[in-house]
């Protein structure tokens, strides 16, 4: 699955004249968001970016509070690596990266403030929702963690609270409550240093070779929510700042992607 | 099987047709598309009414773990798994009791159709990944198997599809839909080989007097027919 | 622990002629059934086919229902490949048969409504009796799935619920308040293919030569309430169907033999 | 050494006698059975009082896991468990840090009599199931091992039975039973060779005063030879 | 990690004319207690014995109480063997040196009866206080359960009940309901046997060459409140009742050496 | 950032002093020890301000387990772990999703200082326990942390060290403290190299307008140079 050290060599010198698939190197690849894919979900959400594919899906369910936020639901992030994408997934350090990912997309929807949690009250102390995102990766061609995000906020976007039965129970057959409390749309964009460049939305074999990479989710009013710096290498206080100003200039143009197919969506 | 049936579903026919206006021996409408995930080496994604699954091959590669190598052949290493938001209720993610089973049973409906001698020492991974579930999850994924196996180019003696053959209001009917396998009374998964019917997967659960066994393997043999005509048909378009 | 591939040939090409024990192809080894055999479980039995030997145990305690069957007790079946039979059966794949072996007893008892669990709900929504059923394997020559069936069903039918007391909690002090609530005895019989003849009550070194294996539980009334196929090849449906009908006769005999231990442990 | 003593447990020992009629340094009846599992190396049955365990070894064999392979002697893998219908309240299967640490002071009580080093870079599993608890349970299993291994046919420098001393309404008194342990002040379960009556195996909890120990020591020197008597005629009855 | 042959050789030849560090045979190393080493616990000690250092921190909460004791609080030992202390704690058989570590330092309080768990009962069947002794090793040269045992009773006896507030929560901004309740005193002292002589408070190599060991942890009275017998030979009556005697002798000291660091930690 | 702040921590800088009396561009009071741990190949004991952290190098040794060897340079391990007791709430031992991120992020963060191809094929362990929580735990081990890789004689292009910068009040402020994590608006830790002032580490959860994140990476830069001080102070100190 790694690939091999020429080739490595090969996208390393040639990134600043060209990439692979002809792309500048700020641009992102063809973007494409589908809502309502899983019917038995509450929201759901399936972002292709270029051969990178995820599936997002919501799923809620009445659970007791946390003691120091008895008045708040809960917000749980999961992803699974599954080995669909890679059988790979399963040796070793992938683990790791899971772990890195769903906690990248929870800060940047947690931190954000994104869903009114105190709107998921039902009965302090006792009953809150919680509100389970799920992301499936269905093809692994790099940029995990922006598909990722995009689809975790189109899905709650899209996502309809269930109906609670007098008796206390859900009522899953087709009732609602209505959308979920949702403030502002944060979209993470991940740029990486190769031989140096600024490189945005790397594909799965310019990830491998990027000295170091940086995540920056921003929200409608152009501030940063989430930010995540990893691989091995380091990088200067300019470079960051490069690349939050990327992070600024694209995300708009991936909300209004995520609005447009919510819209449709609702219609 | 539960005990409670809701009083919507307790006549599952009604004028020899089925909750949702199937006759008793129809199967749901089947959807089958080939190399829908491009980094593994064959891909299959398929629809039995509201049931989904997406299926993936990766390999034959180097056998891993290493204790489990076979000298002589291939191993068919299979994770069936239901996504966490494929179910009313949430299904917490890591593998249960059932899907290891399911897993099992999978790899034996299988394995006698691919030609593992021709990969000594080396491993055949298959994933099954439920993303939405009406029931005959473990049918359908095994029909969307043997596609994504043909699409890696992995050698078969046939296809194998499967379906399920169930017992409702007391009558026979095939590919039970997800309130007739909660509220019926007899639940038949079985697979088989395209080229000789042959049986390479049968569990039961619930009620067949010796005549409704009988009955229920012939429906599924006809049953089937159109499984691998859709299979064939799918494979077919993609290489076209 | 694996037989010798000589060996393998040597029942294979034989199986037609003679067994290695000079049973006949649909010949069971001897039974043997006890009862009460462990002083602390609400019921237990140990079961001997051949050199194969399980004991199985009822243990019975009050737990919270599952919400969408508020007023039933609840079974749970577990069956542990214990290194007693075998220390192999702690590597790798047995867990799995381990499991199968669990399911199928599980699905046996379950389907066939053998056990009236609405009898066992003692408060609604909020106590019902759990009944373990926990299988294990002390020496293992074949046929475990059949030798944990007639153990599990005999265990419950010498079972007795422990009495609760006024203040809501068990007492195991020699009262109880009755038998369980068994409607029905299901009994299942394993066949396999060896050299495309079938084979019933296979021992260890047939079974590992087989090339399928088919369980078929039968009830009283002679129908089927559980089939399970296994092993990697196929079978015919004609196959099934005479492997369908060794159940339904064997099975009689069994019930038969249950039916006097368990008479025989109430005098 | 519950706090909460029921009344009828409240007194122990009545004119010298305990509650189930035995004097204070008599032990419970001992049956022991030999070769009981036929796919076992060696194996054995055993009851003492209500505490019955099954004792299997298998090996010596190849080790595994690799890792943990001695070149120079054989590794003795000790697994002692209580089987989940063995207590008044089920056991959970699986391995509890109670039975981690029983294992692990098992082992010790037998290796210092089997001569581990005629089979370098080998195996020996010793599984240690308790079928039925009541008091005694690791002392059980110690006095069952080492007739296994015996009738396994691995070399030893002599066999190791084991009881408890225990305190009871401030008296000393052997073998004590579920009551007894349950509701007495100490316990002191103790393992002992049968060539030279030295220690291989001590724990205590509770309270002794340094004579009280002593005692014990003694106590338990005298108690355990009808169990060496019982070990050998166990393997012999097997032999005969 | 383990020392070489040659020098375990040494040792053991050796050690009937001198230790490694001109100690006697009986004769422990320097032992320093620290209280107070942890703010957020709510008792705390630092203990070092030679070169061997562990921490223990007491850490209360509120649970329900065991079904066969609903008016006892509840003492739960947990030991750490920390990577700090070597790496090779991960690797296999020393978890099982972990357990037996914090079970018999577990063992030495629970049945010493050292702490009044009915005192620690909040509400009967409800509520009552779990008392959680966590033990960490810092640095790993021998005689770990005596340390693990001085630390953990030197960490009740200074810990400070948290206040629960009216509405049941509990209030760990610096309020106190007071001391544990605790009756006694037990020290742990552990000896073996190198080349069947006598030794206490062995360093790591000492106990890597030790064939046998026996830990005696004494009360006030100068009474046995737990035993328990290490490694893999056997030892004589004899031996056991001179350790024993050891123990009772060095234990008094000890105490001593505690009681003087709680009196200064409450000054 | 918890949504419920108490009366008390609703004003956490008045007269621009913070409510530990710090001014917004201060560190907390830092200590550092080195070589605190005899049997670690190399190791270190941070305070700052209430958050106190233990670090230990082991190695460079043979790396385990084997199939995560890199034969081209030396793998670098890192546990980091909040022991039991060092929080209000105990901590439940073992990983979890929080410790194992941070491990990864940590290692990120060192690894390029390392000269691990000067040991291919080799392993390096990294241990930081958090004895005492306090905010900046992350921070605070990866300042340890290339401390006991200094004593243990590691060969490295410069010292990393970290602290946070936070938003508070509606102002930026450096290093924060327990409460201003919990209450404050933004968390921003960063680790930079001592030689370059690159950064190795950078993380944020909150809000920050795009000259309030370069702002707080110029404070960042100013006040990491008394850490990087403190460090070779600890270092001289222990050499002399």
């Amino acid at each position: 699955m790694t690939i091999l050290y020429q080739n490595k060599q090969y996208i390393r010198d040639n990134i600043t004249k060209k990439r692979d698939d002809e792309r500048s190197n700020d641009e992102f690849r063809k973007i494409t968001i589908e809502t309502g894919v899983i019917g038995r979900a509450e929201g759901s959400a399936r972002v292709k970016i270029g051969d990178t594919e995820i599936i997002a899906g919501i799923k809620m369910d009445i659970g007791k509070p946390f003691p120091d936020s008895p008045a708040e639901g809960v917000i749980m992030v999961n992803s699974e690596f599954s080995a669909l994408a890679s059988p790979d997934f399963e040796n070793g350090p992938p683990r790791e990266d899971s772990i890195e990912l769903s906690r990248v997309v929870d800060r940047g929807i947690r931190e954000s403030k994104t869903l009114d949690v105190e709107k998921l009250c039902v009965e302090e102390g006792e009953k809150v929702w919680m509100v389970f995102i799920d992301i499936t990766i269905v093809n692994h061609d790099g940029n995990l963690i922006d598909a990722a995000g995009i689809g975790a906020i189109t899905a709650l976007l899209t996502a309809q609270i269930p109906k609670i039965d007098k008796d206390g129970t859900i009522n899953r057959d087709g009732k609602f409550e209505g959308a979920l409390p949702i403030r502002d749309i944060p979209v993470p964009i991940t740029s990486g240093l190769i031989n140096n460049t600024i490189v945005t939305d790397m594909n799965k074999n310019e990830t491998e070779c990027a000295e170091a990479i940086f995540t920056v989710a921003t929200i409608k009013n152009e501030n940063y929510c989430a930010m995540q710096k990893a691989g091995p290498s380091e990088m200067t206080d300019e470079q960051m700042l490069k690349i939050s100003e990327i992070a600024q200039k694209e995300s708009k143009k991936i909300r209004s992607a995520i609005e447009a197919a919510v819209k449709k969506h609702k219609a | 099987m539960g005990s409670n049936v809701p009083e919507k579903y307790k006549t599952l026919i009604k004028d020899d047709k089925r909750i949702d206006g199937r006759k008793l021996d129809e199967l749901r409408p089947v959807k089958i598309e080939v190399g829908v995930i491009p980094s593994a080496s064959g891909s299959a994604y398929i629809e039995i009414g509201n049931t989904k699954v997406l299926a993936a091959v990766h390999g034959p590669k180097e056998m891993f773990p290493r204790h489990m190598i076979d000298e002589d052949k291939a191993v068919l290493n299979v994770r069936y798994a239901m996504l966490p938001f494929s179910t009313s209720d949430r299904v917490r993610p890591g593998p249960s009791r059932r899907s290891n089973e399911i897993s099992k049973v999978t790899r034996h409906a299988l394995e006698s159709v691919i030609c593992l001698e021709e990969y000594p020492a080396m491993g055949i991974d298959l994933t099954l990944d439920i993303i939405q579930a009406d029931a005959g999850t473990r049918a359908t994924a095994i029909t969307a198997a043997s596609v994504a196996l043909a699409h890696a180019g992995i050698p078969m003696k046939g296809l194998v599809a499967a379906t399920a053959i169930g017992k409702i209001n007391d009558k026979l009917a095939v590919d039970l839909n997800g309130p007739e396998d909660n509220f019926g009374q007899t639940d038949m998964p079985i697979a088989m080989i395209s080229t000789n019917k042959n049986i390479t997967l049968l569990q039961m659960d619930g009620d067949f007097s010796k005549e409704e066994f009988k009955t229920a393997l012939s429906m599924a043999k006809k049953a089937i027919g159109p499984l691998f005509e859709a299979q064939k048909a799918a494979l077919r378009k993609y290489y076209e």
